[in-house]
């Protein structure tokens, strides 16, 4: 069974709390401009966006170290900026270019900034699970107390390789702290079609002996509540943590899904639940900002992605001999 | 005769052998409410309803044995793969259960089944995305692999596939989804397991292509026909087994070869192919076998790299230029 | 948490009892004689024996309809005995014959019977536990009211494929019915080294919505009830079981394992748990059998087996040409 | 210098680097307490302790993922898979994160691992264990895949390979395991990734092979010689890079090849190598390249059938006597 969250909110402050409010702006505004240009055929592939899930990635992210690793599936650009990814290199990724976090060669689903311990986004469904495993195994050999967070979606639960991945973490006691954003869909399957229940901490909590628990992803204030205690869990060497956020995407899962399965009704009713909207609301409440400064942050972060895609769009393709660079440490001998 | 997609060409296939044979399904991600996420199953659960057109989770490695389990007991399935690169996760159940069943049991379980879906670099999809997986399946014996690269062909050869009673590898192309074409109309027209196709007699050399390289072969072989080089253009569709009598025929009369495709150079199909002709037809050959294959490096993202990576025309007119020393 | 197997002792006949004694009598000469082939090397490759299982495939096995379907891991020979496979077949097999259950293409690891509906013995951990969901679901598809038993080792729980399976199976209510043969290793790896609990229910019941049955798998008539209660379900449409029967190897995990891990003593302590010896002594008990017949039933066995052997040595080598059959359907076209 | 097994070699190599640097561990089914279920790894945990020599569950999904997420961050795992017929349950995770994380991450990740265990037709194992999955890999850009068949070669590979800061595959051969040869006690000897080795030279035929089959190959060279042919045999070693420039050397001058393999014959590398020496060296070619491969049929568990799926000595002479038209 699901452990509840029934504590009192944690002392997040104010300072904190405002920053927390920029990034999840900063996000929306990011994946708004993101979908214009993937509408112009700038961007291009597959694009996953984030709108609708910010309290996840800012409230978890927001209360790691600066030494802790994150990893995520394709839908990565919330997790990167939350982690301080600077939005200029992510949407230069996304126009391919060569000053992209990647080099232009990763788009927007794999998203990469190994200076902030942001250990990419994945795009085959559950295969980084085991890979974050992996790191949180290296801290444990070198006897470090960081983390390793690790995001994946509520139809990566299907795959395998998270099934694996849990039983080694729990069996060897890994700092790895597993969150799934439970939005309810898998791409256009709804939950109850695709795992056998709706509660995910049956299957992911309990039954891997890790705690499993169920928050509210849209309260950012609880997900830096819980994943603050499975951090503790963590850095004192007790193993994973499993934690199901309940959240909700508010686009189609990528670019050209016309989203058919949902109603109007269903959409609209979810944003009555936006993380953004419940934030503002809340510090407005509590005094710790007002109508003039919000207006003003909005104002700084729509220049900030302007100036991103402005930067993007002037950065140069990459050079053609780049193909053949970047594949091995070793000097990379085409079999041509 | 209809002119129709390439999509639609593969959902009739379905269709009409679904409507024939009770025991064949469609089973896969997305495949039923959302309508296939390449819409190639568009309407299907309507007609069919649930029992038949059923929406799986993203369990590659699990639905893939079930289809194998269901398929030795007599169901028929038809698996779709969203993309063919996520047949990695599955690729246990293909290489070792499908393949083997047969030959493991000694003949008492057979394995009707089709595996199929869209592969190959579709467009900016990156490295783990852009699979063109057709060397690895078609190296193990027990696995058919085919890859339509017409809309007639692509209803012909999975309706053929579906009746067929081992498993097959059925690779469909991203970028072949939207193409038009004729395509025949009759409930039985089926196009042979195994048979190449020649779309265009030549005299002065033969291009070996498949799945989208037809397109990129055909307008190389118009340029080249503007110099007065008359090229054959085989279509191999079947990869595993192979056409090779279709090949050594036409090397015996245009005595060069060029093989154009989308996958890696290396202990690919190319070099399958350049090998089993170099083995039959040695003596027939004035020059070696040149191929143009996709660069040996990791499928980018940037769409300039991308293309830098691909075969084009002018690759293909080079590597024709050069089997003919001009 | 387990379910625990309190009813009282199910009803099952003189006949029947007796029966399923001969048939794990059978089996364990069948594999103490093929050690000694083994060792002569007239079996080869991989070679693991059923010894000290018995219960389970045959108390399992023993409640099924003819009709219903089987498969198991390369651990085999036990389930295909069972099953009613002839030993003969068996044995031909080991050798490598044509006359074999798999014409001698399969070996100890792949024993089939077609027409047993023994689905065959799977080599790779973990790799037939979606087929069985699969024939699970053609038995639905055609309405049918058969069930399908699929056996595992601990180890397997490990591998992703199981828990893609248990999930759909729980999903879409397969007939199915999971059981882990528990013998406490995978190979040299004592369970509470590769699985983070000893309890295997937690792992393969509940966190999938099936019931888990903890079952001591070395009292045939306890393995008889939780089968018989798992396949109503599975024929009333209420979907897969689990069941978790502990058990012991009184061997090593395969004829070249010398059990450098286990002390004289642990193995010495199993034996007292033999669930032939078990069963020898609740029929007696019964009044169900005697020792006369016991004797004659042993030496009737080892006629038997001895038959087997006899028939598989003199069997015929498979034809070279056989090397091109049965491969597909469809002619084969070698591509050399 | 002494003389020890493959086996011993191999381990040599783990003891030897893992001395030198405490990044380097040893992850896998067995390899610890049991001392692997091939004896590789014998006395390694006593030497170095459960934190470096790791059991792990039977998931080669998620080990072979942990190993990699490992190197990711610094350390240099090496993983054991118990045969690498076991690795296609966890293809994805090779193929997908080990082979492109560096490219996709525009350089910032790299992968150094290796990937180890023995391959190849052990002797009646059945289709699912005797896989040879060489051709596999050789395939995938990013991948380097190293095959030695001497101990020699062994110790000096393996010590290159957990050096190397890229993701290798590294295939022994269970049948070599215990074959003896002199080896070099020098902690620095190392065999440089993507040299071949002429392990006897000649001048009438180019012998081409690699791992368990040099003995036959080697074998075969004997036989030739009592016939008066003065065969060349290449041991590859390293399958991907190629050694091409001693290969096209080779052939150079004997004019006529043979490669010699135990893969299938479709797609594989016996085909990925003839065609590479066709694109440089067609004109020195006075033969076709001919072919030694396994049959093209799955594994069979009868030793009869095995032996006659397998090359030997008799069909290797044969190919030669066809190269040099006797
Ligand atoms: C192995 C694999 N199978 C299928 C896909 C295609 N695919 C990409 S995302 C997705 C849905 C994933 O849903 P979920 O895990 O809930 O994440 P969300 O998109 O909701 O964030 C699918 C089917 C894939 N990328 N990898
Ligand atoms: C995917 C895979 N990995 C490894 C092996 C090698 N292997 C065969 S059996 C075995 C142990 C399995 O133990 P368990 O599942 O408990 O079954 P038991 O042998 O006890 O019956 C191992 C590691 C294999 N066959 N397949
Ligand atoms: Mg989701
Ligand atoms: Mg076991």
């Amino acid at each position: 069974m699901a452990q509840t969250t029934t504590e009192a909110k944690p002392a997040v402050t104010r300072n904190q709390s405002v920053g927390w409010l920029r990034q999840m702006l900063l996000i929306r505004r990011f994946e708004e401009q993101s979908a214009k240009l993937y509408q112009q055929q700038k961007i291009l592939g597959f694009c996953h966006l984030y709108s609708g899930q910010e309290a996840v990635a800012v409230g978890s992210i927001g209360v790691l170290r600066e030494d802790d690793y994150v990893f995520t599936a394709y839908r990565d650009h919330g997790h990167a900026i939350a982690r301080g990814m600077d939005p200029k290199a992510g949407m230069a990724e996304m126009l391919g270019k060569v000053s992209g976090c990647s080099k232009g060669k990763g788009g927007s689903m794999h998203f990469f900034d190994a200076e902030k311990g942001f250990m990419g986004g994945h795009a085959i469904v559950g295969s980084h699970i085991p890979l974050a495993a992996g790191v949180a195994f290296a801290i444990k050999y070198k006897g470090g107390d960081q983390a390793c967070l690790c995001y994946f979606g509520d139809g990566a639960m299907d795959q395998g390789a998270l099934h694996e991945a849990f039983n080694i973490a729990s069996l060897w006691k890994l700092p790895v702290i597993y969150i799934v954003e439970n939005n309810m869909m898998s791409m256009g399957t709804q939950l109850h079609r695709h795992s056998w229940t709706t509660d995910l901490t049956l299957r992911g909590g309990p039954a891997y002996g890790m705690p499993g628990i169920l928050v509210d992803g849209n309260d950012i204030e609880e997900m830096a509540r819980v994943t603050r205690d499975a951090l503790r869990r963590a850095r004192a060497g007790e193993g994973p943590s499993f934690i199901e956020a309940k959240t909700y995407r508010f686009r189609g899962h990528s670019m050209s899904d016309p989203m058919k399965y949902r109603s109007k009704e269903e959409a609209e009713k979810a944003k009555e639940g936006d993380p953004i909207v419940l934030f503002e609301s809340l510090l407005k409440e509590r005094g710790w900002i007002d109508e003039p400064t919000l207006e003003e942050m909005h104002e700084k972060i729509k220049a900030e992605v302007e100036e991103a895609i402005q930067f993007a769009e002037h950065a140069p393709e990459p050079p053609l001999e780049s193909l053949y660079q970047d594949i091995t440490v070793a000097p990379f001998i085409p079999q041509e | 005769m209809a002119v129709i997609q390439y999509r639609e060409a593969l959902r009739q296939a379905m269709v009409e052998e679904m409507e024939r044979d009770d025991r064949v399904f469609l089973m896969g991600e997305e495949v039923a409410e959302y309508n296939g996420a390449y819409k190639v199953s568009q309407g299907m659960l309507d007609q069919f309803g649930p029992r038949r057109i059923i929406d799986t989770p993203i369990s590659e490695n699990g639905f893939c044995g079930i289809g194998i389990g269901a398929a030795m007991v007599g169901l028929r399935p038809i698996v779709e793969f969203m993309t063919f690169s996520f047949s990695y996760v599955a690729f246990d159940q293909l290489v070792n259960n499908a393949a083997n069943m047969r030959y493991m049991s000694g003949g008492q379980f057979s394995v009707p089944i089709v595996f199929r879906g869209n592969s190959g670099v579709g467009g900016s999809l990156g490295a783990t995305h852009s699979h063109r997986p057709e060397a690895f399946y078609a190296h193990v014996p027990g696995l058919t692999v085919l890859m339509p690269s017409t809309p007639a062909d692509a209803k012909g050869m999975l309706k053929a596939a579906i009746r067929s009673d081992d498993p097959i590898i059925f690779i469909e192309h991203e970028n072949l989804l939207g193409d038009k074409g004729e395509v025949s109309d009759d409930r039985d027209f089926l196009v042979p397991i195994g048979k190449a196709s020649i779309v265009r007699p030549g005299r002065d050399v033969t291009l070996i292509t498949y799945s989208r390289m037809l397109k990129i072969t055909l307008a190389a072989a118009e340029k080249l026909a503007e110099e007065g080089i008359d090229a054959e253009v085989i279509d191999l569709r079947s990869i595993r087994p192979l056409d090779i009598d279709t090949l050594v025929t036409s090397v015996s009369k245009t005595h060069r070869a060029v093989i154009i495709e989308e996958d890696w150079p290396y202990c690919g199909i190319g070099a399958g192919i350049s090998d089993r002709i170099m083995q039959k037809a040695f003596d027939e050959l004035d020059a070696p076998i040149r191929r143009v294959t996709a660069k040996d490096v990791p499928v980018p993202y940037s769409r300039v790299l991308e293309a830098a990576m691909l075969p084009d025309v002018g690759k293909v007119v080079a590597q024709v230029h050069d089997v003919l020393y001009r």
